[in-house]
């Protein structure tokens, strides 16, 4: 079985931390994952909504490039990306018509793409993965909102792997590593997606009700797995306060950066200096504040 | 082989059945095995089993004269345990009725007590058609239909409705045929092109889901007419269209009796 | 070639195609006097050995017509004839006899319209495969 | 327009098109509103997501299906798919926005309101095209220099810059040629631009 | 020597305008065996009838033909008027020279040969009939009623009072079913319980009525007027004839919290106990799974207390076999329940209820006597939403179809919510008002107008609970589709009607057929609407779909009539025209070989296994037989039989033979 990496553009750049932290995630746990030889992107949001054939050929060159490359599976832990691979993957293997659109996108990325291999996300790889229970040195007590989002679990047909009604697979992967997962309403509403540039405002407002929730219950940290929702979430944090009129310090921890902190990597490795919002978390039980903190950047209430 | 004869002298020794089926050498040196009834420990040397042992024994156990011998063990290749199988689903055979010995090519003996062990026996059998039959009748089907009528016509002329076929079927065990039916007289007496072609369709038709490919009818044939090319088209058509295999099941329901409500219609206008 | 008129039997059942052609009728749609139909409780009922004799006694095409599936007076008949017919088509083809020449359908009671163009359509076709003499032949001396 | 809305009946209509391309048969929506009820943006948008359906469900009068081309509802759907997910008749929506956006941008339709999005977009593609990848810096002067939103954001790059987030050189991949005849294929021939 | 007439209708100029009728009788006149040939303007007209009588008498005739209409048209009159005249109706055959000739083809030498093929197939046809006689069957005149819901209830009570014996079944440890547990009944807002009551006690003091409750089905076997039926009476652990329902032991059980199912969960009942009190009959169970006694092996506190001796710890299942010659299928429905409706948290957030539940709540009798409060913390909830279609009309969670009941039943919940809570505030999402019936509308139209239901045109997307309260995000598709959410206190769901758990596997067990929900198939949607296709298997309730209250009586008391009917007569006639199995003289005894292809084939279970036994009692052989009360005459089994051992009275194989033969040997051959 050998798995492969897509990581997607964001990961190399805005969304680094979340690279980082799987990465040392991985490291502990064993895994490697080497890249897809030669990636691009996979057309995200702005493909599929102005051309779909190029919508299905970015994600089918990645995914016969992996196939090329002898994988059976390619773990894609940005949830858009995972939408765009899987959806692609479904329209070309199992859909009505399939074989004579298979056969043009094969046309359009010069190569065959047979469907060998499998794409899993963040939530269905780190499941498999038998153990982690015994390799925490720090248990992550705190309690988190598990945030989804859309991507995840949606739409229920193609991907399977958790309900699309209140999921539990990150509830219990928190639960492992010793959070308290919350009950709360927001866990797959909208965050706003790839609106973060072109409309913050929509982003802002959307973001803003998954906060208050979070935050209403209780939830120390909002926990993601998509560099989408924590940009939002994390990055557009002033546009959100702004908007609703009101401080919210709660951080948001990649699932990595969470798993990573319980099994004792230093946050730096992490990533963590990298957020918007500071995050205090330590790999210490007890809940003094992390050794390093980020340098600078805007704090919360400062933008 | 020893092991066969010691299973079988074993057997009637303690009275656990009152006659072994077997094989026996023919008279001639080239001649092809033949069915021996042993009833007694002393006589199972006589006992055979290789590569010229083909036919299928459980053609015996549906001839009353048999029957009234007693339970039997039976020498059992995997085309006859599949029969004996197919004849528990249609009612024929009860569990306990015999004892099957299944024999294989290495002359390994398993005695099979019950129509339950026998299922587990025979799900382990490859029971598609081998390579070669495939083959072969891939042959027939790519000729062109005329092709095909002109070949039929050409083997069934020779047909001297001698009914051989049918005597060494396992499957034809009808107290009375439809061939001997007057009232109407379903199929023309006369060994003529026509009643030649009826009464095989017949006959193929009676066995689509039911026969275990054995071959014993083509073996029977005294003028070489290929049946088993019909049988096992048809198997194949009711495996390709219904998903069902014959003699592999003591309680199966038939292919024939029964139906899907999605079975295919493309031919219905 | 051009003056053949096949003689068609029309194997139906009762409660669905024998009702649809008495619509036919009553509706007064035309269509061909080749076909002549011979009543049957029900599909599951046809013995393929009709067909046979049919075509023994000289007849150039066959149809064979009932109750759409569930939507059928006896409930599965229909199921079990499908079901036969698969299989005696199968073997009809092996045989190289013309499966052309026998057409299988669904007519309803209600579908008077549709039992008139299966008539003509399945008369055009055996009128274009014309006589089935080859088979036919085969009846030699003695026979019934 | 003063007589209203006419019936065309000799022309093919946008929801059969949708249905031969998506496979979404839109007489199948009964209308029940569960989809605008869910949807995050439906506040927002001109025509929520069911009335777009209805809307195609009056296909025979054109004005209508012209109505949800020239929708804003089009580009704020933001593919979420929760409308598909709790839709009672399986109705994939989001699929169908994908149709009616193609077809927006093949007839120029394009709502006003929309612009800003799909500069976005467009400057995204670009960036992908020209290195196989996204480069998020590329992309946002690109969009910056579409929109003309110069200002917005101007706080926020030297701080992803600082945290190490902004990379000023773009990474290209090996098969760029490759890139460029996919987008030739497709959304370049689509568009007729160079 | 065969003597058959042949009679050609003109069907005044219906046939003769294109068809040459002489000569079709002149051609017919020549067919051997054919001693008389006319041709007639009106063959059905009572001149015509008696051209066919007189000739049987005069030419001494063994078949007739008459060539003219459809025999679906007039085969009845002329098998009618040949029994009148002394020859066997089962000897007279119809060609349809009009239907399938002189209507559908132009006039010509063509129609009138195909006319002529016509009558010569028939008359082939009419030399192998047989004279047949009418199967007679014997009617046991006692009903089996299955489910003592409304509709079992219903039924029981018409059967019984015709004249006839009557058991009925029912599951629970009381009859009443659905119904029992309602409050109120729209349109007219009836007391459920005192309309329904007297009906219960009415079928405990009915002679002609044995109740089994607390008893299920175990087999069904026989046909038509001949059932055996063995009944399963599950083990009340009392004695039932000591027992005088004081309810004492029910008051001292010290296993008092276990949910009531009649209270659909909201209440508790002990280990022993009567679901409501105005049970029928009004003795109690223990149920064995929550039995202190049954569990640990100690308590025995209700044996102590009871003062006639009558609980019985040891008491076991006991088999009931009974005779019957007619069931009636009265075994309801069901609400989806469970986890089926993750978005709106039912079965996750105890607020949100289903309709049976806000029954209980609304019920006198209840668990809250009456009273609204909700279940979490039993406050009185302010706003409440109901939520019509909540798992139907909806394939992808729960079913396509629509239930029904629920548009009614939600006006009526909403109505009695505010006639209960004056100040609270309920609001109806729906997507349409099904209000068909007679005062239906009004009573829609009563609690909008009058009782200020606020309905709301659209489909709730999601339910999450905050601080206590239930946001419901619903829209407006009136107002452009406006995304709303209302703060509620409680959500009463209208779940979907689905048929009973156990439907499928009953309906196998009785052999009758069901759809794709499970809900039992009537024989013909219009016209057969109350028969199933199993011949003295009957239809009431929604068991056959979701109905209201007056439906299931409406259809129970259909029901009842046609069993009344089918008792009305000591033996049942019907038509010989079914398969016989071929019997022999010894030592064949039938040239069946017994591999009962021919059972799994039949459509009625018509197939039985027969033992032929010699004189010693050995066994001889064991072949097909089959059961003329079942068998429907459809002939699937006779063209799978092999050996031909199998064939169908008036389509035999003699008969199509010589037709097919007859049909295509145009000339003079005689088969």
């Amino acid at each position: 079985m050998k798995t492969g990496f897509y990581p997607g553009c964001s990961m190399k750049g805005s969304a680094r931390e979340y690279s980082e932290s799987l990465m040392a995630v991985a490291k502990v746990l064993g895994r490697e994952l080497p890249e897809i030889p030669d990636w691009n992107c996979c057309g995200a949001t702005a493909a599929h909504n102005l051309d779909r054939d190029l919508a299905l050929a970015l994600p089918a060159r990645i995914l016969a490039a992996a196939e090329k490359a002898g994988m059976d599976e390619v773990l894609v832990p940005c949830a858009a990306c995972y939408s765009r691979l899987s959806v692609t993957r479904h329209e070309l293997l199992d859909a009505k018509g399939s074989e004579a659109l298979r056969a043009r996108i094969s046309g359009l990325i010069e190569a065959e793409y047979r469907g060998s291999a499998k794409v899993v996300n963040i939530l269905e790889w780190l499941a498999g993965i038998g153990g982690l229970e015994g390799l925490i040195q720090a248990p992550f007590a705190r309690k988190v909102a598990c945030y989804y989002g859309c991507l995840l679990v949606r739409p229920a047909g193609i991907v399977k792997f958790d309900r699309p009604e209140e999921p539990q697979s990150m509830d219990r992967l928190m639960k492992k590593i010793g959070a308290e997962p919350l009950d709360w309403a927001f866990k797959t509403e909208c965050c706003g997606a790839g609106f973060s540039i072109s409309r913050n405002d929509l982003v802002a407002r959307l973001s803003g009700l998954i906060l208050d929730d979070a935050v209403a219950r209780g939830a120390e940290a909002v926990i993601v797995a998509c560099p989408m929702c924590h940009l939002n979430l994390d990055m557009r944090r002033p546009n959100i306060e702004k908007r609703a009129d009101k401080k919210f310090r709660i951080p948001v921890l990649y699932v990595t950066q969470a798993i990573g902190l319980a099994l004792g990597i230093a946050p730096k490795k992490l990533g963590l200096q990298r957020h918007k919002v500071t995050v205090r978390f330590s790999p210490a039980v007890d809940k003094s504040p992390a050794e390093t903190l980020p340098p600078s950047g805007t704090r919360p209430g400062e933008a | 082989m020893e092991t066969l004869r010691n299973k079988a002298r074993e057997l009637l020794a303690s009275k656990t059945v009152q006659m072994v089926i077997g094989y026996g050498r023919g008279s001639g040196e080239a001649a092809p095995a033949r069915a021996v009834f042993i009833r007694a420990a002393a006589e199972a040397e006589s006992l055979i089993f290789d590569a010229s042992c083909q036919q299928n024994l459980a053609v015996y156990l549906m001839k009353p004269e048999v029957r009234q011998l007693g339970k039997a063990a039976l020498v059992a290749t995997p085309s006859a345990l599949r029969t004996i199988l197919q004849l528990a689903a249609e009612n024929q055979v009860k569990d306990h009725d015999l004892l099957a010995l299944a024999v294989d090519a290495q002359g390994e003996v398993t005695p099979l007590a019950t129509l339950q062990t026998i299922e587990a026996h025979v799900a382990a059998l490859d029971c598609n058609l081998s390579a070669g039959e495939k083959t072969e009748l891939q042959k027939y089907v790519a000729l062109d239909p005329e092709q095909r009528r002109q070949f039929w016509q050409e083997e069934f002329a020779r047909c001297l409705k001698c009914y051989a076929c049918r005597g060494a079927c396992p499957l034809c065990y009808c107290s009375r045929c439809t061939v001997e039916c007057n009232q109407p007289q379903w199929i023309p007496v006369p060994a003529h092109d026509l009643g030649n072609l009826e009464w095989n369709v017949m006959r193929a038709m009676h066995l689509a889901g039911r026969c275990v490919n054995c071959g014993d009818c083509s073996r029977a044939c005294p003028v070489g007419i290929p049946l088993y090319l019909l049988n096992q088209r048809l198997l194949s058509e009711v495996l390709a269209n219904f998903n069902f295999r014959s003699g592999m099941a003591a309680k199966a329901d038939n292919a024939m009796s029964t139906f899907k409500p999605d079975d295919p219609e493309d031919f219905i206008r | 070639m051009s003056d053949f008129e096949p003689k068609i039997v029309a194997f139906v059942c009762n409660w669905c195609t024998y009702a649809g052609a008495d619509l036919t009728g009553t509706n007064r749609m035309k269509y061909s006097p080749r076909v002549t139909i011979i009543r049957f409780p029900c599909t599951g009922r046809i013995d393929f050995m009709l067909l046979l004799k049919a075509f023994a006694n000289g007849a150039d095409g066959i149809i064979v017509s009932g109750c759409h599936p569930n939507d059928y007076h006896y409930s599965s008949g229909n199921f079990h004839a499908r079901r036969r017919w698969i299989v005696f088509r199968g073997l009809l083809d092996f045989l190289g006899i013309d499966v052309r020449r026998v057409q299988f359908s669904w007519v309803s009671a209600a579908e008077g319209a549709k039992w008139a163009q299966l008539v003509d359509a399945t008369a055009e076709q055996i009128r274009q495969l014309g006589p089935f003499s080859g088979y036919h032949k085969l009846r030699g001396a003695g026979v019934e | 327009m003063s007589r209203g809305p006419v019936i065309q009946h000799d022309r093919q209509v946008l929801a059969e098109r949708i249905l031969e391309q998506t496979g979404v048969d839109v007489a199948r929506c009964y209308q029940c509103g569960k989809c605008s009820a869910g949807c995050p943006l439906a506040a927002d948008m001109d025509f929520p997501p069911s009335q777009i359906m209805h809307l195609l469900q009056l296909g025979d009068f054109p004005e209508f299906a012209e109505l949800a081309l020239r929708s804003h509802t089009i580009w704020l759907c933001l593919t979420c798919e929760i409308c598909y997910c709790r839709c009672p008749m399986e109705l994939d929506i989001p699929k169908l926005m994908d149709v009616l956006r193609y077809e927006s941008l093949a007839q120029k339709k394009i709502n006003p309101k929309a612009k800003d999005i799909i500069s976005f977009h467009r400057a995204f593609l670009d960036s992908v095209r020209t290195t196989g990848r996204l480069f998020e810096m590329g992309q946002v002067i690109d969009y910056k220099l579409r929109s003309g939103h110069f200002l917005q954001d101007l706080l926020q790059a030297p701080w992803m810059f600082f945290v190490g987030k902004l990379h000023l050189i773009p990474e290209r991949i090996r098969d760029r040629r490759l890139l460029k005849r996919m987008f030739a294929r497709t959304l370049k021939a689509r568009e007729g631009r160079p | 020597m065969a003597r058959i007439g042949v009679f050609i209708c003109h069907c005044g100029e219906n046939i003769s305008a294109t068809v040459d009728v002489a000569k079709v009788a002149a051609a017919a006149a020549k067919i051997p065996g054919v001693v008389h040939s006319v041709d007639y303007k009106y063959m059905c007209s009572d001149p015509g009838q008696q051209m066919v009588s007189s000739a049987i008498k005069e030419k001494n005739l063994t078949g007739v033909v008459v060539a003219a209409c459809s025999p679906r048209m007039h085969e009845p009159t002329f098998r009618r008027a040949c029994a009148e005249a002394g020859l066997n109706p089962f000897l007279c055959e119809m060609a349809n020279i009009r239907e399938h000739c002189s209507w559908v083809h132009e006039k010509g030498e063509a129609t009138t040969n195909k006319a002529i093929d016509i009558v010569r197939t028939l008359v082939a046809k009419v030399k192998k009939n047989k004279a047949l006689l009418p199967i007679k069957v014997p009617v046991t005149k006692t009903a089996l009623v299955l489910g003592g819901g409304i509709a079992g209830i219903q039924a029981s009570l018409d059967i019984a009072n015709s004249g006839h014996k009557v058991i009925l079944v029912e599951k629970e440890p009381s009859i009443g079913g659905h119904m029992s547990q309602l409050s109120e009944t729209f349109p007219t807002l009836d007391c459920s319980q005192c309309i329904l009551t007297p009906r219960m006690v009415e079928v405990a003091q009915n002679p002609n009525i044995t109740l089994y409750s607390y008893a299920e089905l175990e087999s069904l076997e026989g046909f038509i007027g001949n059932f055996k039926a063995r009944i399963r009476k599950k083990a009340r652990s009392l004695d039932e004839k000591l027992c005088t329902g004081c309810g004492l032991c029910c008051q001292k059980c010290p296993t008092k919290k276990i949910a009531s199912d009649f209270d659909a969960g909201l209440g508790m009942r002990p280990a022993i106990y009567v679901p409501f009190p105005q049970a029928v009959p009004n003795k109690p169970v223990i149920d064995r799974e929550h039995c202190t006694y049954y569990l640990k092996g100690k308590c025995r506190l209700c044996e102590k207390v009871c003062p006639t001796q009558a609980i019985r710890f040891d008491q076991a299942d006991e088999i009931v076999e009974v005779e019957v010659g007619a069931v009636v299928m009265a075994t309801g429905f069901d609400i989806k329940h469970g986890d089926f409706f993750p978005e709106y948290g039912y079965g996750n957030y105890r607020d949100v209820i289903d309709g049976l539940q806000f029954e209980r709540m609304a019920s006198a009798s209840g668990p809250t006597l009456g009273e609204m409060r909700r279940p979490s913390d039993g406050k009185v909830p302010e706003i409440v939403v109901f939520i019509a279609c909540a798992g139907s009309r909806d394939p992808a969670k729960g079913i396509e179809y629509c239930s029904k009941i629920c548009c009614m039943y939600t006006a009526k919940h909403a109505m009695l919510y505010r006639h209960k809570v004056h100040h609270g505030k309920p609001y109806v999402f729906y997507m349409d008002i099904r209000a068909g019936g007679k005062m239906y509308e009004e009573f829609v139209r009563r609690a909008i107008e009058e009782d200020g239901v606020q309905y709301i045109r659209g489909r709730v997307s999601r339910i999450y609970e905050r601080g206590g309260k239930l946001i419901v995000k619903g829209a407006d598709t009136l107002l452009g589709a406006r995304p709303m959410e209302i703060e509620a206190d409680m959500v009463v769901l209208a779940t979907a009607g689905v048929a009973n758990p156990g439907a499928e596997a009953l309906a196998q067990k009785v052999h009758i057929s069901y759809d794709s929900h499970h809900f039992y198939s009537e024989a013909h949607p219009k016209l057969r609407p109350v028969e199933t296709n199993t011949a003295g298997i009957f239809l009431a309730g929604a068991c056959q779909a979701p109905k209201d209250i007056p439906e299931s009586v409406a259809q129970a008391s259909g029901a009842a009539a046609k069993v009344a009917a089918l008792f009305s007569q000591d033996e049942l006639i019907r038509e010989p025209l079914i398969a016989v199995v071929d019997r022999q003289a010894p030592p064949l005894y039938s040239t069946c070989v017994g591999c009962f292809l021919c059972q799994t084939s039949c459509p009625y279970q018509a197939i039985e296994k027969e033992e032929i036994r010699g004189r010693d009692g050995q066994l001889i052989k064991t072949v097909a037989k089959v059961n003329p009360g079942l068998c429907q005459g459809c002939g699937t089994c006779v063209a799978l039989c092999r050996s031909k051992s199998i064939d169908i009275q008036g389509f035999s194989h003699e008969q199509v033979y010589a037709e097919v033969l007859a049909l295509l040997n145009r000339g003079e051959s005689d088969v």
